[in-house]
């Protein structure tokens, strides 16, 4: 059944997928290399029919393993081409060494991670697991809360790439997006024209100049042919974790013009929902940051100030930002739909180390809710910071382990 | 004496009401696979089909034991476990690593490679549905020229599938064969010869896909058996480097009575925008690897 | 300006069941798009989260709200269930959950009284399956009944309207397919039997 | 109530059959044989059974008469096409339940 999606005037109604699959059309990307896996398969599906269907100028590479497919890109990317993957969990896990490549080659390939749990055991439902085990790589990271989030975020991703030359990962979660329908606004072509300007590449793959591209670099630094000190590894390494401390102004100016262009602005690093009169505050991110909105409503019409910080960009973390934005909290309460085994929340421990030294002395509560796709409804959201109040007085500023939601 | 349906094992290996869809050739060959080896099996499955059959915990469908793996890995996790027992000295099981298409052609060829050029003692078996059907029918290295899948949804796919046969035959390993769901009792007498060879084994087992092929689920056995009839499959063997036709593919050599391939491509909802060109060079493509086969077959 | 409150303003939830193959998840998305149509700002239209198989049962979830839905989490107490195969009303989830006065929609030969429901909620059936067997309404040797018994879901619920229904119908199918799709509708609409709760 | 009591520390799944529920309610077809055709009927010894060799799901018994395991056929239809007595013929469901049970 060929999809005439009906249009209203100002939008479309479009899955995760579909979403993340027009951004990438939009951008006017140049190389697609993915490989199959639930439940990213319809991002494939759509831009191979775009493409196919003459609608989108690009090559689309049907390599044999998420592994090639990043392997293509980074690549591809080198030589100046605009790419493009898209993965999910065991997919995203395959990729791992090649994430560190392309960080480390300072390419910016936008991958969309659609965020499934690891196993063992298999399962293929939602949970963000996977990104957040990919958080040391070298990757900005990115997480929609809903679909329009999606399509906005592949956009802007290009621009923050290509200008900080490093990789970018949109997240967004497993079925309850990828799959779920809702209206999206899709951008004009002309306006995402305007916005991206082309990808200009830092390398020069020209034999009339030859360049050689991540050799054997050496611990100490060494003197090159003209007699300038050139960089050792560390160095290189140091660079990569400027760039991405930096990014966070590319990030809010990207939202900001992204703003002043389509009507929705991404100024900020997080999403704030009534946290200026808010002495409780929910951490989330993703489409669970929509449900704590939800959540908030309950727990502030039983009298209660809870207000809602929606993470957005996860690397790099905005301590700053989380900083001012807590600093009347006195209890904290962070859901999160991962577990850094042996400790806690990943989310959590970001935000201790956000207040550490700081003269916020808000209790925190660390959950973790959601993962392989266990539903999570505003009340036990509500049932979660019910009982972190409960505890407020004989619990101590933190617990030494999370708390599960669920059967055990 | 010849297995056939009357005297072939009763045991089965495989629990009604498992997750496959109506008319799976993957069960029906798994079921037979199970019967030749008489349970006496680890099997290692990456994430597939297979996996689905087996079933979601705390249940599985299937009576022997099995150990999954991620996608890349059967080879692998086959060599592991052959590994293992032999440290534990534990013997008279085989180990059975299974995968898709996908599995072995693509993903999963580096360590298949790597375990065959090792001779790791274990059965690798191939089913072939010619696509990613676990997650709703994407092209792979088996899919044929001009089938439509869901990344070759309007033009169909423009390259045709490499013969994985030939390249595991090419890593001089003591068994390599074809066989068929439809040929369920020449699939049979091949796993029960395979299991008492030593080394590293390969049979390459073609499993149509409803679903994924867009026929009918009652028709799975008819596609199969026009699939050889048509020689878009042949059903062999290479043994120690000894090539023998068998079965249908057998007696059709002796009768020369292949059949145009148009008739097996017909049958599918996936060729309905293969064009006439690619038809044409498909039947080339069978035609030399027939007479390929002619030439070597031993027992002709 | 005062933050909408999300919580009373609880969107209108309906759940999907049906058999692999009959078209629910296509159903929820259509309902989706004509309230979208009709100036509702906020739908979400999901399938259930699996494999599905063609005859095994599944289910999908539609939700309508005049704001933006902001809640993600599955469907729990609908107001109104679409069953379009009337064997899996013996699967107690399928009535789960259904509120107080909500609409319990069957495609069912026989009259709602003969269903002798023990639940305070209204019932209306429609036989969508003898419809569309008679308008050759078959994909792949199964009676897709999805377009149908949304005839019977306007009918009985008034949610949105039979013109949005149609034209998600006109601007979503492929040509060949729309008329005798609409018709489906039409005449299911007619043939709807409702029976309200005292 | 906790799930600990299930003692497992990893997902260790035990055989059962019906893993993916009664099958049975798949189908909208079923095979009826017609035992006066069936082959080993007939001949009132083992041959033939060409329907319990292709059965993907083996829900057909090996015995005469050849018995269907209905809680779990899936009505593929694949035993009515290999019958070479063209004794199994797939009847529909809806036919099949009398008009009063719905």
């Amino acid at each position: 059944m060929s999809r005439k999606i009906t249009r209203k005037a100002s939008g479309w109604i479009l899955d995760g997928n579909h979403a993340a699959a027009q951004g990438v059309k939009l951008s006017r990307v140049q190389v697609i290399a993915a490989y199959p896996i639930t439940p990213q398969s319809p991002v494939t599906e759509t831009l191979s029919e775009f493409v196919e269907g003459g609608k989108l100028d690009a090559e689309y590479i049907a390599v044999e393993s998420e592994h090639s497919a990043l392997a293509v890109c980074t690549s591809a990317s080198m030589v100046g081409a605009r790419t493009f993957t898209a993965t999910s969990a065991h997919g995203l896990a395959y990729m791992h060494e090649m994430l560190h490549w392309a960080a480390g080659a300072r390419l910016p390939v936008v991958l969309a991670c659609v965020n499934r749990a690891m196993g063992a055991p298999w399962n293929v439902l939602n949970d963000q697991q996977d990104s957040i085990s990919q958080r040391d790589t070298g990757w900005i990271q990115i997480y929609a809360r809903n679909n329009q989030e999606i399509i906005d975020s592949v956009i802007q991703a290009y621009k923050i790439a290509e200008s900080v030359y490093v990789p970018v990962m949109v997240c967004y979660d497993g079925y309850v997006l990828s799959h779920t329908e809702m209206p999206v606004d899709v951008p004009s072509q002309e306006n995402v024209d305007r916005f991206l300007p082309p990808y200009k590449p830092h390398t020069i793959l020209d034999p009339a100049n030859p360049k050689n591209y991540n050799l054997v670099t050496l611990a100490n630094p060494r003197v090159n042919a003209e007699g300038v000190l050139c960089h050792g590894y560390m160095e290189l390494r140091y660079l990569l974790q400027e760039a991405l401390q930096n990014s966070r102004e590319t990030i809010i100016r990207a939202g900001q013009e992204f703003g002043e262009l389509f009507g929705r602005s991404y100024a900020n690093m997080f999403w704030e929902d009534r946290l200026d009169d808010a002495d409780i505050v929910i951490v989330a991110m993703g489409s669970l940051a929509m449900e704590a909105i939800v959540a908030a409503d309950m727990l502030r019409e039983a009298g209660h100030k809870v207000g809602v910080l929606g993470l957005r960009v996860f690397r790099p973390f905005p301590k700053a930002d989380v900083l001012k934005a807590l600093k009347k909290s006195r209890l904290v309460v962070v859901f999160d739909k991962n577990i850094s085994y042996g400790l806690e929340g990943a989310t959590c421990s970001e935000i201790k180390s956000a207040l550490y030294g700081s003269p916020i002395n808000a209790v925190i509560r660390n959950f973790i809710v959601g993962l392989g796709g266990r539903d999570v409804k505003a009340r036990e959201l509500v049932a979660a910071v019910n009982k972190s109040l409960s505890s407020l007085k004989e619990g101590g500023l933190t617990q030494e382990y999370p708390e599960w939601l669920c059967a055990i | 004496m010849k297995t056939n349906a009357v005297n072939m094992t009763e045991k089965e290996y495989l629990l009604p009401g498992n997750r496959t869809c109506p008319g799976c050739a993957l069960s029906l060959a798994y079921r037979h696979i199970l019967k030749a080896l008489e349970g006496q099996v680890i099997a290692t499955v990456p994430a597939s089909c297979l996996t689905v059959l087996h079933g979601m915990y705390p249940l599985t469908s299937v009576t022997v034991p099995c150990v999954n793996t991620p996608f890349a890995s059967t080879a692998a996790s086959a060599t592991g476990l052959v590994a293992g027992l032999k440290a534990l000295g534990r013997e008279g099981l085989t180990v059975l690593a299974i995968a898709g298409d996908g599995g072995t052609h693509d993903i999963g060829i580096q360590a298949l490679s790597a375990a065959a050029e090792r001779q790791n003692d274990f059965l690798y078996i191939c089913y072939d549905n010619e696509g990613y059907m676990n997650t709703g029918n994407q092209r792979s290295g088996s899919t044929p020229l001009g089938a439509i899948s869901g990344t070759t949804p309007i033009l169909g796919k423009q390259q045709n599938q490499k013969d994985i046969t030939a390249i595991m035959e090419a890593h001089g390993i003591p068994y390599v064969a074809t066989a068929n769901a439809s040929y369920p009792l020449d699939l049979y007498e091949k796993v029960k010869k395979a299991r008492g060879v030593r080394g590293t084994r390969f049979i390459h087992v073609f499993t149509p896909c409803p679903p994924g092929w867009s026929f009918s689920f009652s028709d799975t056995i008819r596609i199969g058996k026009l699939a050889v009839e048509t020689g878009w499959v042949i059903l062999y063997e290479v043994e120690d480097g000894a090539f023998r036709l068998t079965s249908a593919s057998e007696s059709i050599a002796k009768k020369g009575n292949l059949r145009p391939l148009r008739e097996y491509l017909m049958e599918q909802g996936r060729f309905k925008n293969i064009t006439e060109e690619q038809i044409n060079e498909l039947q080339g493509w069978v035609n030399a690897r027939w007479k390929r086969c002619l030439d070597r077959a031993v027992n002709l | 300006m005062t933050k909408t409150s999300y919580v009373n303003t609880r969107s209108y939830e309906i759940r999907w069941h049906g058999r692999g193959g009959q078209g629910a998840v296509t159903a929820a998305k259509i309902v989706a798009q004509a309230a979208y149509l009709e100036g509702y700002q906020g739908v979400t239209a999901a399938p259930s989260f699996g494999a599905e198989r063609r005859g095994a049962p599944v289910s999908a979830s539609t939700r309508i709200s005049p704001q933006t839905i902001m809640v993600v989490s599955q469907v729990e107490n609908p107001n109104a269930v679409v069953v379009l195969d009337h064997t899996l009303l013996k699967y107690e989830e399928v009535t789960s959950g259904l509120v107080k006065g909500g609409w319990l929609i069957v495609n069912s030969r026989r009259h709602p009284k003969e269903l002798d429901f023990k639940g305070d909620f209204n019932v209306a059936t429609a036989d969508a399956t003898r419809v569309c067997s008679n308008l050759r309404l078959i994909v792949a040797g199964l009676t897709v009944v999805n377009t149908a018994i949304l005839g019977a879901f306007v009918r009985a619920t008034n949610v949105v309207g039979l013109a949005s229904i149609e034209k998600v119908i006109s601007e979503r199918f492929p040509n060949n397919t729309i008329d005798i799709n609409l018709a489906a509708i039409a005449q299911t609409y007619e043939i709807t039997k409702l029976e309200k709760i005292r | 109530m906790g799930t600990r009591d299930c003692q497992h520390i990893c997902s260790e799944s035990s055989p059962a059959i019906g893993e993916a529920g009664t099958t049975g309610e798949w189908r909208d077809a079923f095979p009826v044989i017609d035992q006066e055709k069936c082959l080993p009927v007939r001949q009132n010894k083992p041959s033939c059974f060409l329907c319990w060799l292709y059965c993907p799901d083996a829900v057909i018994s090996r015995t005469i008469p050849i018995r269907i395991n209905m809680q779990y056929c899936k009505g593929c239809g694949i035993c009515a096409q290999v019958c070479p007595a063209c004794a199994i013929t797939m009847v529909n469901e809806e036919e099949f339940c009398p008009s009063g049970t719905d």
